[in-house]
Parts: C-alpha cells; sequence; structure tokens
C-alpha cells in the first residue's frame, strides 16, 4: 500500500525553474523516507511508514503556474481524484493562499515548505502549517545580526530597502521598514520594484545616491543578477549587502555573478557548513546533488524538510484522514538535531506557525556559504564591510 | 502565340466559363466581348494564373503556363490590368510605376518604358508623389495601364480599359493599344465599347454565359446582324 | 420652387492641390443632372462634399433649405442624401441583402420592415437573385448596382450617382437608364456622374461640365456637347460628332 | 535628487533606449513594415540568447564573435517560420489579423516549451565576455560598454534597414506585398519569396539583438516576455511603416523610463511608458511618424 | 418573404436551448469535482469570449485588453465585499455598470485608434491599471484579496465544496451572453457593427453613427465580462491584480472566439468548449512532468486549429447553400 502526498509547484512559466529543482528535492526526501538510511532523520532508517505497515509515499506532481485558480483547481484535483493524504506547496505565496483555502474546505492539511509570507499563518485557518521561518522571523533575525555588529562598534545607521512588487518583496519590505523604525535604523531608500524589469538602471543610481551603509535586497533570481550586473556597470559597491534570501540563495545567480558578491550576507534558513556538525546533511546533500547537479541551498533545503515533517506526521497519525494528520502535525515536536535544518526544533504553535525555526544568516566567502549567525550556529565572523577587489 | 484550349473554370462549384478555346497571333489586338457575367473576365484570370483553371490548357509561345504561379506567367510577358486595377493604394504613383518594373530592376534602362506611358498619360507625370488611393478614378486606372506597361509584356490583357475615362481619352487609349501594338506587343482586350473596339480589333471573340458565342475577324463581328443588335445596341 | 441641392462657392484644397475651386451648383427638385467633365476635373471630390465625406476647404452646401455643411456624412444621410462610391465600397463579410438592409436602417429600426424594404430594392435593381451572396462574391458591375439599391434604401431626397453605369454593355446600360429614370419616377432628384455619352445624353435634363475643379459650363445636355470648350477639353472631336 | 543623479539617469536611459530600439528594429520590420502582427517576438529574442549563450558555453566564442552566426541562424529560423506558419496565416482569407495574432501566440509558448524542455527552466547568463562588466566614466557618469556597443550596433542597424527599404527595390516590393499580396503577381512579385526574405531579415535584426542582451542579461525560457510588449509600443509609437519612428521611438521610450523612475516610484515606470504612447496616439493617431 | 432566414434564427434558439437542457443535467451524471471545475472554466470563458466577441468580432475593434474589465469586475465586487460588507450580487451589478461607464469614457478617446494603434493602446490601458493595483496598498496591492468562505449561502454566493452553484451560475451567464448576442445579432446596432467592421466609411455615408455603434458595443462588452469577473472572484475567493487583469486573460478571452469563428454567433462558446479543456488537461496531466511538455503541446494545437481553420471551427458546421450555377445566370441575365 502507499501513501500519496500532493506536491503543487510551477513547473512552467517564470518560475519554473524552482519547481523543478524542488521536485528532485521532494525525490530526495521520499527515497530516504521509503529506503532505509542510516540519517538521525525521522523514518529514515526504516522503510517506508511503520505506522501504517511500511506503507510507501508516493509525491504526485502538480503544476500550478503561478496562478491562484489553478493552485486551487489543482489541489482540488489531488484531492478528489489522486486522494492524497496531505498537500505540499507551493513557492508563490498567492498560489498558497487558495491551495491551503481548499485544503481547508476538504479537511486535508496544507503545509507551507517554502512560502515566506507572514500572513499566510494568520488566517485562522485549521489545517495550514509551515515549518519554516516566515519573512518578519528571518528580517529580525537580521536586525538582530545589525544590533550584534553595532555592540562590536561597526557602524551600521543607514539602510536601503530594494524589494520586488510581488506578495514575497512587499511583505518582506513592510518587515524590513517596520523593525528598522523599531529599532532606530534610518531608511534612506525604500525601493520598490517592478518584477523581472528589463532594465534596473534607473533603481540602482537611486541606490548608489542614498548610498546607505546596507543594502537589503529582496529579489529572485532573475533581478538578483541583473542588479548586481548593473550595480557594477554604474560604479556601486555598497559595503554591505544584507539579502533576503529568494534570488540569492540560487546557484544561478553565483553563476553568473558570483565574482561581484565576495562577503554578500544573505538570511537563510540552511547551510551547508552544518555538514560539519552533522554528516547527514552532507549526504543528503550528496543524494539531492546527483540528482539535480546541485547543492541543497535554502528552497530545497525546506522542500526536503516539508515532505520529511508531513511524512512524519502521517506515520504518527496512523493513518490517511485528513484530521488524524492534522492532530498529528499539531502535535509535532522534532527536535532540531532529527532535521537538516539550524532549527532548535519543529513544533507549531495554534496557528500552524513553526517559531523555533530560528533562521540563520550567511556570508558567500571564496564562492561558499558560511553561518555568521546567530552565534551558536556561527562558524565564522562576518567580514564587514565586503571585501573590494 | 497564345492559344487557350477548352479552359473551364469555376468559382466555389459555380462554373464561370466552359470551353472556351481562343487564340491570339503574334502582333494581333484581339477583343473580347459579352453581356456582363459571361465569363470575360474570368478567361483573362484563368491566362494570367490568378484563377486556376478547373480543366482545359493555356499555351504561351508554346509552353504550358496554366496552373503556373501568377508571377511566373507576368515574368513570361504576359501584363494583365484586372477590372479592378489593384493598384498599390498607400504608395505614390511613382513607386506604383517604378514596381512595374520591378522584373528589371538592376538593368540601367529599366524606366524605359516611362516615356511612353507618360506619352500617354501626361496627368500621371503631374501626381507622381500622390498616393495612388487618392487618385481620381480616371488617373488610377491610367496608372495601372501605365504599371502594366512597364512589365514590357510581350501580351497586354486590358480588361475593360476604357472604364471610367473620359471620352477624349478612350478614343486615346484605343489609339494607344494602336501603338502599343505597333511597339511589337500583343494585346487581347475586354471591352463594353465594342464599336471603338472592333475599330482597332483585328479578331474578336463573343462569350456568353461562360461559352464562346461567336468568332471572326473584326469586320465579319461587327458587320454581323445580331451582333449589331445585342452588343452594339444599334 | 427652391432647389433642393444648392453648393455656394465650393472650394477643396488637397495638399497644394485644388480640386474644386469655386464650384457654385444649384440642383432642383425631381431633375436628373449629369455632372461631367475630364478626369480629375473634382467631380468624386464634389460628390465627397455634398455628401459629407469631409468638410470643404471654403463655401457652403445647403440642402432642403439648410446649410449643412457642418453636419457629418451619417447625418446628411438621414436628411435624405444618399450617394455611391466610384471605387465601391461593399461590406464585404456581409451578404448582399445585408448590405442593403444597413441601408434600410436609417428609416426603420424594425427589422422585419427594414428586410422587406430592402427585399423590394434589390428587386428594383435587378439584384434579387444574388440576395444571399456574400458581397466579395460579386464581379464589379454587380457591385456597382449593389451601391446604388444601399443608396437607395436610404430613401433618399437626392440620389449622387458616380459612374455606376460604366461596364455596361450598351443593352445592359439601356436597362440602366431605364433604372434611373424609374427612380427619378419615384420622386428622388439624381446628380450623376457618367463618361458614356450614350448614357448621359439621353438620360439628364440638365448637365454640369467641371473642368479642372471649376464649373465650364452648365444647361441642356444636348447644348453642352456642342459647346467647343468641352470637346476641346473633354469630349474630343470624335464623340462631338457621336451627339 | 543631484543633478548627477539626473544627468547619469538621462545617459543611461539614451543607451536603454537605443537598446530597446535594437530590441524592436526586428519588430518594426516584420510588424511596423510588413504589418504582420508576431506575437512570438519576444521568443525570437530568446532563442537568439540561447544561442549566443551555448556558443559562449560550448566553443567560448565571445557574443560579439558569435553575433553575426547568430544573426545567420534566427534569419534561416525566420524565413522557415514564415513559410511553415505565417505564410498560411496572412493568406487566411477571413480576420488575418487575429490568425496572425494567434498562430504567433501559439508559436510563442511551442517555443517557451521546447526551450524549457530542451535547455530546463534554469537561469543561464555568460559570466565573463569581453565587455561583461566593463564600463566606461566620464565625469562621474556612468557609461556600461555592453550598452554602448549595443546602441551603435543598434544605429547601424536601423541606418542598415532604412538604406534596404527606401533605397531598394527589395524595400519597395516588401511594401507593395504588405499593400496586396494578391496584386504583386501583376508585377512579376512573388510574395511568398519577398516576406520570407523580409523575415528572414526581421528575425536576423533580433538575433544581433539577443547576441548583446546576451552580453549583460539572464537567459530563460520567459525571457522574452518583458520585453515583447515594449518592443511593441516602441513600434507602434514611433509609427507604423516608418524606420526612423521606429528608432526615435525606442529613445523616447528609455529617457520617459528613467525621468519617470526620477518621479514615480520605481515599480510604476512601465506606467509612463504606457502613458507617453497614449498621450502621443491620441494627438498623432498615426504614432510620432507613422506613415500608415 | 424570407422564410429561410427566420427558420435560421428560430434553429439558432432551439439548439440553444436544447444544449442549455442537456447542459443543466450533466453535473447529475458528472460528480468529479475536477471535471466540474472545468466545466465552469469552459463555461464561464465561453461566456467571456462571447461579450469580447461583441465590441471584436461583429464591430471590429480588436480588444486585447478586457482584462482590464474582467478584473475591474473582480475587485470592485471584492472590494465592496470584504471592505463593506455588501452582498456580491450587488457588488456583481456596480461592477458590470462601472466596466461598461470605464468602458465608454476610454473608448472617447481610443475608437480615433486605427488598426493595431487600437489594438496596442487597449493592452497598455490594461497594463496600466494592473499596475496601479498592484501599488494600491488600500485595494491590498500585491497581496491581493483574500475572501474568506464562512458556509455556503446563496445570500453571499459562497460555497465551500460544491461546484454546482458556481456551475449553473456559469451555465446562465453563457445563456445570457449568447442570448444578448443573438437579440443583437439582427437589431439595428447588429448591422451597424458589422458595417462599421467592413467599412465605416461607407457605413457613414448609409446613417450609422459609426461613433456611438462602437460605444455601445465597448459598454455591452465590458459590462458582461465584468460580471464574468465578479463571479471569478467569488468561484476563486482570492484574486491579486496579476490572477485577474493579467494580460494572459485578455488573450484568453479572445482565443476562444477566434479559434470557434471570430463575430459568429456559436464562435466562442464552440472555441471555449475546445480550448479550456484543452488547457486544463495539458497542464493537469502532462505540466508535472516539469519538461515544458504541456506548453509544446498546447502551443502546437493552437497554431495547427488557427491555420487550419481560419474563419474558425464553426465553419465546419454551416453548409452553405452553394447557388445552383444556373440561377445565378439568371441573376446575371435580368
Ligand atoms: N469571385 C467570384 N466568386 C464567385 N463568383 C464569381 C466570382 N467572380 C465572378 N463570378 C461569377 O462568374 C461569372 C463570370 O464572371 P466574370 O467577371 O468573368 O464576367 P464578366 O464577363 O467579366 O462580367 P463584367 O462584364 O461585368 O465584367 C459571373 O456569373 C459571376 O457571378
Ligand atoms: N485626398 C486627395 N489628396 C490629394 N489629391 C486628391 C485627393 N483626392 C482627389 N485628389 C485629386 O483631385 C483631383 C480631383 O479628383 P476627383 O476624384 O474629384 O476627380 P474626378 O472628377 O472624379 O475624376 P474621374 O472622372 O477620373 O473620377 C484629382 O486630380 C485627384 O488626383
Ligand atoms: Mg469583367
Ligand atoms: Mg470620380
Amino acid at each position: 500500500s502507499e501513501v500519496k502526498i500532493g506536491i503543487i509547484y510551477p513547473f512552467s512559466g517564470a518560475s519554473a525553474q524552482i519547481g523543478v529543482d524542488a521536485q528532485r528535492a521532494f525525490e530526495t526526501a521520499a527515497e530516504i523516507i521509503n529506503g532505509k538510511y542510516d540519517y538521525d532523520l525521522p523514518l529514515a532508517r526504516t522503510e517506508g511508514l511503520p505506522g501504517l505497515g511500511g506503507a510507501k509515499l508516493k509525491l504526485v506532481f502538480a503544476d500550478h503556474q503561478a496562478d491562484p485558480q489553478k493552485g486551487r483547481a489543482e489541489a482540488e484535483r489531488l484531492i478528489t481524484q489522486e486522494k492524497v493524504a496531505a498537500v505540499i506547496g507551493s513557492y508563490q505565496s498567492s498560489v498558497a493562499v487558495t491551495a491551503s483555502q481548499t485544503c481547508e474546505r476538504y479537511q486535508i492539511p496544507y503545509l507551507s515548505a517554502d512560502n515566506s509570507s507572514p500572513s499566510l499563518h494568520r488566517r485562522g485557518l485549521k489545517y495550514y502549517f509551515r515549518a519554516a521561518p516566515h519573512d518578519e522571523m528571518f528580517s529580525a533575525a537580521m536586525f538582530d545580526f545589525f544590533d550584534a555588529m553595532k555592540k562590536k562598534g561597526t557602524k551600521i545607521e543607514t539602510l536601503a530597502l530594494f524589494h520586488e512588487d510581488t506578495i514575497f518583496g512587499t511583505d518582506s519590505g513592510n518587515a524590513q521598514l517596520k523593525l528598522a523604525n523599531e529599532r532606530g535604523y534610518k531608511v534612506v531608500a525604500d525601493i520598490k520594484y517592478r518584477a523581472n524589469s528589463p532594465s534596473l538602471s534607473a533603481e540602482v543610481q537611486q541606490l548608489k545616491a542614498a548610498n546607505a551603509d546596507v543594502l537589503m535586497p529582496s529579489s529572485y533570481t532573475t533581478d538578483g543578477i541583473l542588479l548586481v550586473k548593473t550595480m557594477a556597470e554604474l560604479g556601486y559597491k555598497p559595503n554591505a549587502i544584507v539579502a533576503q534570501d529568494a534570488g540569492f540563495s540560487e546557484k544561478a545567480l553565483y553563476d553568473a555573478v558570483g565574482d561581484k558578491l565576495e562577503g554578500v550576507i544573505s538570511r537563510g534558513s540552511f547551510s551547508l557548513d552544518l555538514a560539519a556538525k552533522r554528516p547527514m546533511v552532507g549526504k543528503i546533500n550528496d543524494m539531492f546533488k546527483a540528482k539535480s547537479g546541485k547543492d541543497l541551498n535554502d528552497f530545497s533545503s525546506r522542500q526536503f524538510m516539508g515532505l520529511i515533517v508531513m511524512a512524519d506526521a502521517i506515520n504518527r497519525a496512523k493513518s490517511v484522514d485528513g484530521e488524524k494528520i492534522r492532530d498529528a502535525l499539531a502535535a509535532t515536536d522534532m527536535p532540531g538535531a532529527q532535521t537538516i535544518m539550524p532549527w532548535k526544533r519543529v513544533k507549531f504553535d495554534e496557528s500552524g506557525q513553526n517559531n523555533d525555526a530560528d533562521p540563520v544568516l550567511l556570508q558567500y566567502v571564496g564562492g561558499k556559504f558560511v553561518t555568521i549567525f546567530p552565534t551558536q550556529a556561527a562558524v565564522a565572523d562576518a567580514i564587514w564591510p565586503m571585501p573590494v577587489k | 502565340m497564345l492559344s487557350v484550349r477548352d479552359v473551364t473554370t469555376a468559382y466555389q462549384g459555380l462554373v464561370a466559363i466552359s470551353n472556351v478555346s481562343i487564340d491570339v497571333e503574334q502582333g494581333e489586338i484581339v477583343c473580347v466581348a459579352g453581356a456582363n457575367g459571361a465569363g470575360k473576365s474570368t478567361l483573362l484570370k484563368s491566362i494570367a494564373g490568378a484563377e486556376r483553371p478547373r480543366a482545359g490548357s493555356v499555351t504561351f509561345d508554346g509552353n504550358r503556363i496554366d496552373g503556373m504561379a501568377q508571377h511566373l506567367i507576368t515574368a513570361k510577358g504576359i501584363a494583365y490590368v484586372p477590372e479592378n486595377r489593384r493598384l498599390f493604394p498607400r504608395l505614390a504613383v511613382r513607386d506604383n510605376l517604378r514596381l512595374g518594373s520591378y522584373l528589371y530592376r538592376g538593368e540601367a534602362n529599366r524606366e524605359e518604358p516611362l516615356d511612353f506611358v507618360f506619352k500617354l498619360f501626361p496627368r500621371l507625370s503631374e501626381r507622381m508623389d500622390q498616393r495612388a488611393e487618392t487618385l481620381s478614378g480616371g488617373e488610377q486606372q491610367m496608372l495601372a495601364i501605365g504599371r502594366a506597361l512597364m512589365t514590357r509584356p510581350r501580351l497586354l490583357m486590358l480588361d475593360e480599359p476604357s472604364q471610367g475615362i473620359m471620352p477624349k481619352l478612350v478614343d486615346e487609349i484605343f489609339q494607344a493599344v494602336k501603338r502599343i501594338r505597333d511597339a511589337g506587343m500583343t494585346v487581347l482586350i475586354v471591352e463594353q465599347r465594342m464599336a471603338e473596339c472592333l475599330e482597332i480589333a483585328d479578331r474578336a471573340y463573343i462569350l456568353q454565359t461562360g461559352r464562346v458565342l461567336m468568332q471572326g475577324t473584326a469586320a465579319e463581328i461587327s458587320g454581323n446582324k445580331d451582333v449589331r443588335k445585342a452588343y452594339l445596341g444599334l | 420652387m427652391t432647389a433642393l441641392l444648392e453648393t455656394r462657392n465650393i472650394t477643396q484644397r488637397f495638399s497644394g492641390l485644388t480640386a474644386n475651386s469655386d464650384v457654385s451648383i444649384k440642383v432642383g427638385r425631381g431633375e436628373i443632372v449629369g455632372l461631367i467633365g475630364p478626369n480629375g476635373a473634382g467631380k468624386s471630390t464634389l460628390f465627397n462634399l455634398i455628401a459629407g465625406a469631409f468638410k470643404p476647404t471654403e463655401g457652403q452646401i445647403i440642402f432642403d433649405g439648410e446649410d449643412v455643411t457642418a453636419l457629418p456624412a451619417a447625418e446628411r444621410c438621414q436628411r435624405g442624401i444618399g450617394r455611391t462610391f466610384q471605387v465601391v465600397k461593399s461590406f464585404e463579410t456581409m451578404t448582399v441583402i445585408e448590405n442593403v438592409i444597413v441601408g434600410s436602417l436609417v428609416r426603420t429600426t424594425h427589422m422585419r420592415d427594414a428586410r422587406r424594404k430592402a427585399h423590394e430594392v434589390l428587386e428594383f435593381c435587378g439584384l434579387g437573385a444574388r440576395a444571399d451572396v456574400l458581397a466579395s462574391d460579386l464581379v464589379p458591375s454587380e457591385k456597382r448596382r449593389l451601391e446604388v439599391a444601399r443608396a437607395l434604401a436610404t430613401e433618399p431626397k437626392l440620389l449622387l450617382l458616380d459612374e455606376v453605369l460604366t461596364g455596361l454593355t450598351p443593352v445592359e446600360s439601356q436597362k440602366g437608364v431605364e433604372l434611373v429614370r424609374r427612380v427619378r419616377d419615384t420622386g428622388i432628384t439624381v446628380l450623376m456622374v457618367e463618361h458614356v455619352m450614350e448614357i448621359v445624353m439621353p438620360l439628364v435634363d440638365r448637365a454640369i461640365v467641371l473642368d479642372l475643379g471649376k464649373v465650364l459650363i452648365e444647361g441642356k445636355p444636348t447644348d453642352v456637347v456642342r459647346d467647343p470648350k468641352v470637346i476641346s477639353a473633354y469630349l474630343g472631336d470624335r464623340h462631338a460628332v457621336g451627339a | 535628487m543631484t543633478a548627477e543623479t539626473i544627468i547619469q539617469s538621462l545617459a543611461s536611459g539614451l543607451l536603454m533606449g537605443l537598446l530597446y530600439g535594437l530590441i524592436a528594429v526586428g519588430l518594426a520590420l516584420i510588424f511596423g513594415l510588413m504589418d504582420v502582427v508576431n506575437f512570438a517576438h519576444g521568443e525570437f529574442l530568446m532563442i537568439a540568447m540561447y544561442a549566443t549563450f551555448f556558443l559562449f558555453a560550448f566553443f567560448a566564442l565571445d557574443p560579439l564573435l558569435s553575433a553575426p552566426l547568430v544573426a545567420a541562424a534566427l534569419f534561416i529560423f525566420g524565413a522557415v517560420v514564415y513559410l511553415l506558419i505565417v505564410r498560411f496565416a496572412v493568406r487566411a482569407k477571413a480576420n488575418t489579423g487575429m490568425v496572425q495574432i494567434f498562430s504567433t501566440f501559439g508559436l510563442a509558448v511551442l517555443m517557451r516549451g521546447v526551450a524549457q524542455y530542451f535547455f530546463t527552466p534554469d537561469y543561464r547568463s555568460i559570466p565573463h565576455s569581453w565587455l561583461g562588466g566593463k564600463t566606461i566614466s566620464i565625469a562621474g557618469i556612468y557609461l556600461p560598454q555592453p550598452q554602448l556597443i549595443g546602441a551603435l550596433i543598434a544605429i547601424a542597424a536601423f541606418a542598415g534597414l532604412y538604406f534596404f527599404i527606401h533605397r531598394t527595390d527589395f524595400g519597395r516590393a516588401l511594401e507593395a506585398t504588405r499593400e496586396d499580396a494578391g496584386a504583386v503577381a501583376l508585377v512579376g512579385i512573388d510574395k511568398n519569396k519577398v516576406f520570407a526574405l523580409g523575415w528572414g531579415l526581421g528575425a536576423a535584426l533580433v538575433g544581433l539583438a539577443g547576441a548583446v542582451m546576451a552580453i549583460f542579461f539572464y537567459v530563460f525560457p520567459d525571457v522574452g516576455a518583458s520585453f515583447a510588449t515594449i518592443a511593441y509600443v516602441t513600434v507602434a509609437l514611433g509609427g507604423f511603416g516608418s524606420v526612423f519612428g521606429a528608432f526615435a521611438g525606442g529613445i523616447v521610450v528609455g529617457l520617459v523610463e528613467a525621468i519617470t523612475t526620477l518621479i514615480l516610484p520605481p515599480s510604476l515606470k512601465t506606467v509612463g511608458i504606457y502613458g507617453v504612447y497614449l498621450l502621443v496616439v491620441f494627438v498623432r493617431p498615426r504614432g510620432l511618424f507613422g506613415s500608415i | 418573404m424570407d422564410k429561410a432566414f427566420i427558420q435560421r434564427r428560430r434553429r439558432d434558439l432551439v439548439v440553444a436551448a436544447f444544449l442549455t437542457a442537456i447542459a443543466a443535467v450533466v453535473p447529475m451524471f458528472v460528480k468529479d469535482v475536477y471535471v466540474q471545475n472545468i466545466m465552469v472554466l469552459t463555461l464561464m470563458y465561453g461566456a467571456l469570449s462571447q461579450s469580447w466577441n461583441i465590441l471584436s468580432g461583429y464591430c471590429g475593434q480588436i480588444s486585447l485588453g478586457h482584462a482590464l474589465y474582467f478584473g475591474l469586475g473582480a475587485y470592485t465586487t471584492a472590494i465592496l465585499f470584504t471592505k463593506f460588507g455588501v452582498l456580491p450580487w450587488f457588488g456583481m451589478l456596480s461592477g458590470g455598470v462601472l466596466s461598461a461607464i470605464i468602458a465608454m469614457a476610454l473608448g472617447y478617446p481610443c475608437f480615433r485608434l486605427g488598426g493595431h494603434y487600437f489594438v496596442i493602446a487597449t493592452i497598455v490601458i490594461a497594463e496600466i491599471t494592473l499596475l496601479l493595483f498592484h501599488n494600491w496598498d488600500w485595494a491590498g496591492a500585491a497581496l491581493g484579496i483574500d475572501i474568506p468562505v464562512r458556509r455556503d449561502s446563496w445570500v453571499t454566493f459562497q460555497f465551500t465544496r460544491s461546484k454546482l452553484p458556481y456551475f449553473y451560475f456559469a451555465l446562465a451567464l453563457a445563456c445570457v451572453a449568447w442570448f444578448v448576442t443573438w437579440w443583437l445579432e439582427d437589431s439595428k446596432w447588429g448591422y451597424w457593427w458589422r458595417a462599421v467592421k467592413d467599412n465605416p466609411i461607407a457605413a457613414e455615408s448609409l446613417g450609422v453613427d459609426v461613433f456611438n455603434s462602437k460605444m455601445g458595443a465597448a459598454a455591452v462588452s465590458a459590462f458582461l465580462v465584468a460580471i464574468g469577473g465578479s463571479f471569478y472572484a467569488q468561484f476563486v475567493s482570492y484574486i491579486d491584480p496579476e490572477s485577474v487583469m493579467g494580460f494572459q486573460f485578455s488573450l484568453l478571452m479572445a482565443l476562444p472566439a477566434v479559434l470557434g469563428g471570430i463575430g459568429t454567433l456559436w464562435g466562442p462558446l464552440l472555441g471555449a468548449a475546445i480550448l479550456i479543456p484543452l488547457t486544463e488537461l495539458t497542464r493537469s496531466y502532462i505540466g508535472g512532468s516539469g519538461r515544458g511538455v504541456d506548453l509544446i503541446v498546447y502551443g502546437g494545437l493552437i497554431i495547427a486549429i488557427s491555420l487550419a481553420r481560419p474563419q474558425g471551427l464553426v465553419s465546419l458546421f454551416s453548409r452553405k447553400p452553394k447557388p445552383a450555377a444556373n440561377q445565378v445566370r439568371e441573376a446575371v441575365a435580368s
């Protein structure tokens, strides 16, 4: 017997690349769950789900093309036709809104693997869960880091916010603005730009003119690449970039402009250097790399964990009944050591958000990321300002 | 030089001409007449390649041309002035004429026939930069004939060239047709003004409801009683 | 009685060229007036101005006692000016009958009436049997007849015919002449452009000759065609004889 | 806002404008002069950029070197597209316009699919090239070299096209075919040959643009989308039937974009472009220099 | 006189009634919500396309910016409901009226434009509005508007699981759009529109008020599309600018009409009946692969259909009686 889990991602359209990578991440997780692996990870050591007599996981992928309506329709199809026990998604927060709503109607749990919009878990949905941090937590981490740096005497007074006009960008922008005001940082530029712009030169000039101590972009890969190239072209070298993940954890970005990004800092919920502490992280990364040719990054790791958490709940629920799985999820308490993330643990509050998923800040040094914050997870000190070459 | 054999042409099922056969000899002026809807234009279209004959053959200088692409037929030396002129509306008169000599681009003397055209229709030379669409009806007719002459045809096919032309010019056109013939071209002309046309024509065909009703020398035809009654309104 | 149509000192210039200059003509009720003149004399331009296709550079157009110079074409049609286009403009994707219905809708919005009217007009113009054919499938001569039918359907007081009888065999043009006469007998005034003297001469009550945009002369057709100026500018010697 | 920022904005606006011009020049021929809608213009650009990218990836061929090759490749592609698809679309008796729109729209979707199938949706871009990231700075005003070259190529392309249309019989034949494809045979022109060449040429120009873009822009199956609309607006703004119009249109678009971002939030910069288009056509229904 | 014509009109009505009846009972047999969902979308796009067809098909003013009216309908309903607690039914109506007004306001300058200038203007205007909504925080900006669904009710037009209410509404909408078209087709407006499309100058000379007939077409078209938009908002219960005002909607409104037969009575519905299931199924059953195969199939089919049947798929059904040669002869002889 097998347990079906629905996975809805964009497999075509502007963000198809994310979907395709996600597919590999979920497959890796499923492989580990369905097979025998000596990892200290829930369900790794057993074949399938012992709770359901060793039932195997079967993933059903659906393409939502970043359209809320299609996301909704696909969720519905997965539930009613494919009879999936749970749904995981969805990269675009807008799709998460409708997909999770649909799941709610059918009393099937929906788990946001990588949606980071804070509004999502505040809609009073009973079947909505998110193991990973959301943008406010991420942004908070950044400002904690700033505060820490200031204590050490680094000059951080002015910030330049640079975010796209999507849900992700808007949310992250708002969160950062709020925190900046609370903690007394001066926002000298708050630039909201059109995603996938053909040109960013005008925007970059404004950033350059503002010349803040820290540039805080919230951009996806495409705009990230363009931003960095344009900055170089217009001779703008900020002394620190602290990015809201997204594009800044994508291999493609560093393939394109890595040389210009030495010392860039990005928030994240994952870092490969964790492998030093937890060897399995390295092994799992190899499995993923074999499939996708890429290292696990902030997205793929969260997607990976998403499935693990969901499978673990189903296993404990000993049933494919939505209600039961939901309760099992609510009761989840997974120690951080049993994840591939630097999280304290996975434990959902009543709104379905896991507040113990501490984000980390990573710095891109010598072609790879090192954790520099928070201190307990850090393996190196931050290089500030960005080294100029 | 041109021989049409048993040509049948139809428009979506509706047969417009059936088994029509005509011949045009080098240096002749041949006139085709007939009631409206008799199939005159269709006959010219079938020769020019604008409509594909359903049956029969068209040979020009001994080579089959029926079913050949229209622009190739033009290149072989058959110029066709359709009833509705088909000028290039938003292009200037100059460009319309110049396009007439497209086949001779590259050649130094490509504009050679132009003088002849201007001699025929001085009005055109005054309108060179005007858009064809804004020409007066008659001027458009002049331009259409002029453009056809620019292709230096060996066989010139005119569909009711006198249409919309002032009386004075009608004669001039028929005289021009004569001169065109004397300039070495052969002319196949569809005309309603049979009287004038027969004066210059060597031979004539009369079509009726898609068939050749009568054929003969201009003299025979214009002499024929029925014709005088039915077509010359005399 | 007052003239149905009167143009006062109409002048029309196109970038540099003057197509009509100071044209003042009158058309009385119930007349058939022929407007003749060399190619490019400005006949169709005058028609366009009377029908309101565009506004004259100078001058006024008085129709049925009112100044209509400022009115758009549609409004003039409402008032009773019907026209045909020398370069035919049929509604190609509509059938013949539908083409005519568009015209008859000026007078009635009741579809049954419009349709009946259209059929009558088609029969009148001898296109009855072609009613359900697409306009694009008509031959030029038929298209010109359609132009007339459409205009008639608008129940005009004044009908402007721009070379609608060309391309007809003498026999058929006789039919055409009859048609125009019958039109006039229904009380419609006709102003027509035609180059074929065999048609114009017997048909028109009065002929106006335009040349180089100006009125050359006007009068009885028989007199007009004898006028040396007309002969030299327009007819050519031969046709003078023919007249 | 310092004077320097303004000058810099205008400078890069101008360069960007010429670049938009370069992207639009192919469309100016196909859409503007031949009056055939090409909804796949953005996808033409996309494959041109991929071609440049792979020539770089496999043969380490710099975009500037591969530009002619890419142009040649796209010439063939464009001609084939015409002969296989567009030829039938323009021949359509009923509502050619819509048939053109949707057959080429279908082509656009198809091309994206094919690109994703063969190249994966990953974002590719050329990390190092002769001009990549290089920039000239005059008195604190930065002029990126790729855009500079792009600008030069744009000017050259337009000059070439202008000559081609207004000084050669081919150009006139092209216009004639647009006016009445059924009538060109009367003067011995083969409409398919002429239009196939036209499409080839148009595509080749897109090829040039693609090669230049690839120097500083990323490539992925949907990359065309962001440029297509601007290209259409550029052509229409300049006016149909006018090569120079499209050129001017590009510059206007670039400058307007730059100026808008100085006054409006950047996320609204395209509003400026679109707004100006509307203003222009409301005043001049045939665009800036349009003839048809 | 003209029996044939009147008979054809009647036949259209009968066929329509028959099809409606069939459609109405289908859900009794098709219980699968996914399939029902496709049926709803098909009917909705059918209706939208039918409305688009009025302005672009009959009146010949090709609009690729109808997403604007779709979005306005959706937003009006959603905003009125979430911010002021106005029931969607009123929202629907006001959305429709608002769109009609805006359509005419925009038509005033736009209808002076010809050909491509007009088409691009429509695209551009829709894009501008999209961007404005994208940056309009009060209207949710990029976050969009989440319409909370509590319980099934016709009053708030919300249904948690059942698709049937939506299905029947969409069916009704399609019927209305079809009937409006049917009714206008043989009316002064219908003829005026087609005349304007074919030859405005000739139309003018026959007393057609060209400008106002365009305005009329725009208003009717926009009104119906807006109703569709507010339906969509209820149906999806979440809207954001991209998902209701994106360019793809403008295309999706035109595509069925074009494939089915632009400017024809049955074209849009026929086109939708083929296109929408195709779109959904290709995405659902091959889209998951992430290889873009669905796009290849979808794009390929669009090319194929639009080239194979330029005059639209309806032409497969219309067996126009060819005029018998002799009959024509008489015509010519007369
Ligand atoms: N495009 C077309 N579609 C359908 N029928 C056509 C078409 N063109 C011509 N016909 C029909 O074919 C027959 C012959 O037409 P054709 O134009 O050859 O006659 P014609 O002798 O040239 O008439 P005219 O003297 O008026 O020019 C006519 O009955 C006409 O109705
Ligand atoms: N829109 C325009 N722009 C420029 N010149 C024009 C325009 N319309 C007409 N003309 C010119 O004005 C003159 C008069 O044109 P019009 O059509 O009135 O002549 P016409 O008397 O009807 O001649 P025909 O008997 O040949 O039809 C012509 O020489 C024509 O070239
Ligand atoms: Mg004929
Ligand atoms: Mg005239």
